[in-house]
């Protein structure tokens, strides 16, 4: 697998693609915020002035200044440091929500597209009743079921959304198994689990790194959304949703509590979506997902 | 002496594509006389599609007309507005393409589609133009035409589908008809019956027929004359007979050869080494300078022009005479 | 293959799926923590021979899948339980919530749908223009924001800074602009973008190239040859998208308090007030097997393909 | 000649929900071509796909060296494998476009052997010369290389592990002319010098009369025709041969207007085809028995089988007259 994804890079890297990719601002402005989210997250301790859980009941509500950048909230933390923080637990979230959405969603599509018939069926009458589903729903169910925290958050978000996972590699598979590499890889004696490894999946790749990187924001989307009605994330953790969550009732008194983590939401999710986008016209311009 | 119907001159047309300009037709002329059979070959990439496409202008967006003129009728196509061209269009000039299979709407009725012409350009009421629909359907060779002209496309075979496409194109009586390959996604039974609608039609309607092919087989058995094309240039025009015969070019020689040789059994055929360039960069001087076994040191610098060989027949080769 | 056999069918399909829904519902339900009766009872001291009586009245002592008909049977009959926390039937409650979370969906779909498709139609036909590149971007950016931050911040400016509208709860249709453009934000930046894809998608078709050798105007073209083939899947988004605005309708409803069946949802879910949860889920699951039955059928109505296919494969 | 690949009478029928091939009945010797020759919908591919058994036929015996490829166990099939090859048409989509050529030729052997790396990268370089590519091309992408360069490593695919026999199913119809008698080239060059046995899959008459010993008429997933490539240009005795006669466009001007039969309709669907013999509703010459009963494959003479109720009846010599010209 690994070995997959580096060839993948190395074919990413090879001149025509990135050059394509360049032509796309957007796609460029996206990385250049990415990268800025994850440089955050990834130094947050050094940049962060407070810790995100440092109360400091003498300086509540303050609004934005030189020494709080993004303001105070109720029990007198800096927002600006919560927010710092925060990139990590939203980058975190998203790409565990994707990873468990990929790892049920890519198996599923290849077994349906492969085996075809009966298997085939099954798979896809189940990934349609899901994908049908209103996904906020389902996953407040199953938080319902799991009892509130950001894991189960994580998990019922994923649960919820595997389906354009599935659907996705089920179409590409069946595109591929018609090419007739795949009856002369049958020709020369391959098993049945080398094609799919070898054959079907590499060239599904491309359309699961467009949806990989679109997936991310909605997940993030989704989690901070639960967090923000109180099912996800419990204080004082500093997720932009509960903060949102916590802010809501100063919201007039003091809005940047709320403002700045929304629009940190907001960055982060178009980033991806930038990205997600030039990615999908570079490797895979038909892709439709939704 | 035969009226000349359309006049192309130095036509150029580049694509726009991310590695750079693909010349796809670089400084052609050519002209075609009213009533003729007029063939275009090449092989795959060698812009004879481009050309023909040129001149309706039904090309794609990124394709960039940089120079010529294309005078049908004594107008020059390239410099009509949009809604000018738009009479044009389906009434002077029509044109059956490649693919039957993705070429009609599969949302709208066969009759409908056959029938629209009618109405665009000659503000025919609906209900008589359906009426004609089914007259020139059946005039075409589809069955039951009453019962299929309410059919949509997908249930029609691609026989029947390039059928329909020909009673479309020539419901408004063209004088120019072009055909890009129309035959090339056909068996081969049904692509005898399609080339003989389309020879009956010619003669029925008095049409000009611009062919485009790769198959010497369809060009022999269709045409009056033939250009050939190789990497966006037309490098010889001739009769049908003088190119089979006794072809000037080089690589005409090659393909007729390739073509010809497989009447016999086993044998090994002629063959041009190589594959036909990239037209981002095409090879300087003439551009079938690095496949030619005749190639000089003039080949590689100087473009050769087109020389008229003899009345009718001109090439664009330096060492035509062997 | 005609059309009604068609639609028959899908209807048909519908049934089992939403039986085997019922069973999923019914089952997450039993073995939730808590023990149904104790919830009822919800605190009230009574003898534990009081609370066999009740078992034995609500049938909880016969085996799952009997309790499970008995349930079934009820819901055919209309009857969706009784609330823990308000001992009101749970289906007076969602029948009073139903009609405002209902106006909110249809206004923000239809305003969503409205400004998607025609600015997906307008930047895919000015493809590659400043105006293209203007209303894609931030189409891009409209679907990054979350629809309850935006809604925070419509409500900061429009109700309490400007004062024209109020800030929560219903009082009357303008208390449901700001939670329908807060929905709808989201969602026309997506149809945008489905419309337009679509939209440059079927322009690049073989057949809208013989459209124009026809010699056809551009407005023939554009709105019956391509327009016909690209609204396809964008009908297909809406049905899909009815359902979806529930999920959406939770979120919002709750942050500008209105008294729709999201919030609803959203305060049973926090009193764990099972019946009405369970309830709720079980209309949303017959509305979205329901707009899903319609999108098919809908579909088939507008793409003769699907029809012809089906009735071969069958 | 040493009996090589050999079909017992009815082998294929009703593959899937298909009716590809029924009844068909005939023998390949070492080192000779066999043409299948046959419009869209005639069986001809699954013919082709049936016989290195990628398709399992419903019924039916195939013997391969006097072994009933049906019937193989695990390592028989291993070794059947390793005795046959497949070239397909479209040269780009039978490589897999995520494996560079080396991979692409390494596969069988590493499924079929236990040669170490050095070992297997010579046997490589070696087929690959012997395509007419070269080591330069090693490391490339399918997508690198050019429609004749695909189709070369693709048939050093087919060719790497030596095999008695060679499946070709159009593999030159989406080339240029000019590139399709380079790879026809190579073919010949490559059978006679390894003696291979192809079956070459083709409509094109044109080409199945260059490169074949015997051709194989196909309609409808029925044989028609079957005999030596001489016998079915010059002594055609199916109607539908001379359609396809008559059909394909000659490359000589002056057969223009040269004396043909015009044949109407389309093939059935393969899901229905008509009662008695399947051609009857196209054929110029069906009579009543056409429509009841259908004809057998027989032997008409020697090596020459013809399933035609009017075969001994019918004489196409003065329509063919022009086309034989042309060949002769």
């Amino acid at each position: 697998m690994i070995r997959l994804i580096s060839e993948r890079i190395k074919l990413l890297s090879n001149n025509e693609t990135f050059k394509l990719f360049l032509t796309y601002k957007r796609g460029i402005i996206g990385l250049l915020l990415l990268s800025l989210m994850v440089f955050l997250a990834l130094t947050a301790d050094f940049i962060a002035p407070k810790k995100f859980d440092e109360v400091d009941p003498s300086s509540r509500l303050l609004p934005p200044s030189i020494k709080y950048l993004f303001g105070t909230d109720h029990l007198g933390r800096d927002v600006f440091s919560r927010v710092i923080y925060g990139a990590r637990i939203a980058l975190w979230v998203g790409l565990l929500v994707v990873l468990v959405e990929a790892g049920i969603g890519v198996p599923l599509g290849l077994l349906a597209g492969f085996y075809g018939g009966r298997v085939d069926k099954f798979i896809s009458a189940i990934t349609d009743l899901i994908w049908a589903f209103p996904p906020i729903v389902l996953a407040l169910a199953i938080v319902t079921i799991l009892g509130p925290g950001l894991t189960n958050v994580v998990v019922a978000v994923a649960v919820v959304s595997w389906a354009p996972y599935t659907r996705v590699v089920r179409a590409k598979t069946l595109s591929i198994i018609s090419r007739e590499f795949i009856i002369a890889a049958r020709a020369i004696g391959e098993s049945s689990f080398s094609i799919m490894l070898r054959y079907i999946l590499p060239n599904t790749l491309p359309p699961i790194i467009v949806l990989a990187t679109l997936t991310i924001p909605s997940a993030i989307l989704y989690t901070t959304a639960l967090s923000f009605l109180g099912f996800g994330a419990q204080p004082p953790t500093p997720d932009w949703g509960l903060m949102l969550s916590e802010g809501r009732d100063y919201i007039f008194k003091a809005p940047w509590c709320c403002v700045f983590p929304g629009l940190f939401i907001t960055l982060t999710a178009l980033s991806f979506n930038l990205l997600g986008d030039a990615l999908r016209e570079v490797l895979d311009p038909k892709l439709r997902y939704g | 002496m035969p009226r000349t119907l359309l006049s192309i001159k130095d036509l150029r047309v580049y694509y726009e594509t991310i590695r750079g300009y693909v010349k796809a037709v670089d400084s052609v002329d050519l002209e075609i006389y009213e009533g003729e059979s007029f063939c275009l070959i090449g092989e795959t990439g060698c812009g004879k599609s481009t050309l023909a496409l040129a001149i309706p202008r039904l090309l794609p967006p990124n394709a960039r007309i940089l120079s010529g003129s294309i005078m049908f009728k004594n107008i020059d196509l390239l410099k009509l507005s949009d809604s000018e061209l738009e009479e044009i269009r389906g009434r002077d000039i029509a044109v059956v393409f490649q693919n039957p299979m993705s070429s009609l709407n599969p949302v709208l009725r066969i009759g409908l589609q056959v029938g629209e012409p009618l109405v665009a350009h000659f503000k025919t009421p609906w209900r008589e133009a359906l009426i004609s629909a089914i007259k020139q359907l059946s005039r075409v060779g589809i069955p039951d035409p009453h019962l299929r002209s309410k059919d949509y496309p997908h249930a029609f075979s691609g026989g029947m589908k390039q059928r329909s496409m020909i009673a479309m194109m020539t419901s408004c009586k063209p004088s120019l008809l072009i055909a890009d390959e129309p035959t090339t996604a056909l068996d081969v039974t049904i692509q005898a019956q399609v080339l003989r609608l389309i020879r009956e039609l010619k003669e029925e309607y008095g049409l000009t027929l611009l062919l485009i092919t790769h198959n010497f087989g369809i060009v022999a058995e269709m045409c009056d004359r033939v250009g050939v094309m190789y990497a966006g240039k037309l490098v010889e025009v001739g009769n049908v007979i003088d190119i089979f015969e006794s072809p000037l070019h080089p690589y005409t020689k090659g393909l007729i050869e390739c073509v010809i040789a497989r009447r016999k059994s086993k044998s090994r055929l002629s063959q041009i080494p190589g594959a036909p360039p990239s037209l981002i960069n095409p090879p300087g001087g003439c551009r079938f300078h690095p496949r030619c076994l005749y190639a000089t040191s003039r080949c590689t610098s100087e473009e050769p022009g087109l020389i008229e060989v003899s009345r009718k027949h001109i090439v664009a080769c330096h060492n035509y005479v062997r | 293959m005609g059309l009604l056999t068609y639609i028959t069918k899908k209807l048909l399909i519908g049934i089992p799926v939403i039986f085997g829904v019922t069973i999923i519902l019914f089952y997450i339900m039993y073995i939730l923590p808590g023990d149904p009766i104790q919830l009822l009872l919800s605190g009230e001291r009574v003898t534990p021979e009081r609370v066999e009586e009740l078992r034995r009245a609500w049938g909880l002592d016969q085996p799952v899948y009997v309790q499970y008909f008995y349930w079934l049977s009820r819901i055919i009959r209309g009857d969706l339980g009784i609330s823990i926390v308000t001992k009101q039937p749970v289906s007076l409650l969602i029948l009073q919530r139903l009609p405002y979370t209902l106006a909110l969906m249809l206004t923000s779909i239809l305003l969503s749908y409205v400004i998607g498709v025609l600015t997906g139609i307008i930047t895919a036909l000015k493809r590659g223009s400043l105006l293209d590149s203007i209303l894609s971007t931030s189409s891009i950016i409209c679907y990054s924001i979350p629809g309850f931050w935006f809604g925070l911040i419509l409500m900061l400016i429009f109700a309490y800074y400007l004062r024209l509208f109020p800030v929560s709860g219903y009082e009357g249709w303008h208390s449901l602009i700001l939670p329908a453009l807060s929905l709808a934000l989201p969602s026309s930046a997506y149809v945008m973008r489905l419309t337009r894809a679509e939209m440059i998608e079927v322009l690049g078709e073989d057949y809208i190239r013989t459209a124009w050798a026809k010699g056809l105007s551009k407005r023939r073209v554009l709105l019956v040859h391509a327009l016909r083939n690209a609204i396809i899947p964008v009908v297909t988004m809406f049905f899909l998208d009815l359902p979806w605005l529930m999920g959406g309708a939770v979120v919002i409803e709750t942050l500008f308090a209105l008294p729709g069946m999201g919030r609803l949802l959203y305060v049973s879910i926090l009193k764990q007030d099972y019946p009405v949860v369970q309830g709720i889920v079980l209309i949303i699951t017959i509305l979205t097997v329901v707009c899903n039955t319609l999108g098919d059928v809908v579909i088939a109505i507008l793409d003769p393909r699907i029809r012809f296919e089906r009735g071969r494969s069958v | 000649m040493k009996k090589y690949f050999e079909f017992k009478k009815g082998i294929f029928s009703k593959p899937q929900y298909i009716r590809a091939v029924d009844g068909v009945s005939f023998s390949v010797n070492k080192g000779t071509t066999l043409g299948v020759v046959g419009e869209s919908g005639s069986g001809k591919t699954t013919l082709g796909l049936t016989i290195l058994r990628l398709i399992e036929p419903t019924s039916g015996i195939i013997l391969f060296n006097g072994r009933d490829i049906m019937h193989l166990n695990r390592d028989e099939l291993k070794w059947f494998r390793r005795s046959t090859g497949i070239v397909f048409q479209d040269p780009y989509s039978s490589l897999n476009p995520r494996m560079r050529v080396k991979e692409i030729l390494e596969r069988p052997l590493k499924i079929h052997t236990d040669y170490d790396e050095k070992t297997r990268s010579e046997i490589i370089v070696k087929t690959l010369e012997e395509v007419g590519l070269s080591e330069e091309h090693l490391m490339r992408y399918p997508h690198e290389l050019s429609g004749g360069q695909q189709q070369r490593v693709a048939i050093a695919r087919a060719i790497i592990l030596k095999p008695l026999l060679v499946v070709l199913d159009e593999p030159t119809s989406s080339l240029d002319v000019s590139v399709q008698a380079q790879i026809l080239n190579l073919l010949l060059d490559l059978q006679s010098k390894h003696e291979l046995t192809y079956i070459f899959i083709t409509h094109d008459l044109l080409t199945a009369r260059h490169i074949s010993d015997y051709i194989m008429v196909m309609y409808a997933g029925k044989v028609v025709e079957y005999s030596t490539t001489r016998e079915v240009f010059t002594n055609t005795k199916h109607p539908y041969t001379l359609s396809l006669l008559s059909s394909i466009p000659i490359p000589d001007p002056k057969l223009k207007s040269r004396r043909r039969i015009e044949i109407t309709g389309e093939p059935p669907s393969p899901l229905n085809p008509p009662k008695g013999c399947r051609f009857h509703p196209r054929c110029p010459y069906a009579i009543e028995m056409c429509k009841l009963k259908e004809p057998e494959l027989l032997e008409y003479s020697k090596e020459h089988f013809v399933a035609c109720h009017r075969a001994s009846e019918l004489d196409f010599t003065e329509l063919l007259k022009d086309i034989t010209s042309f060949f002769a």
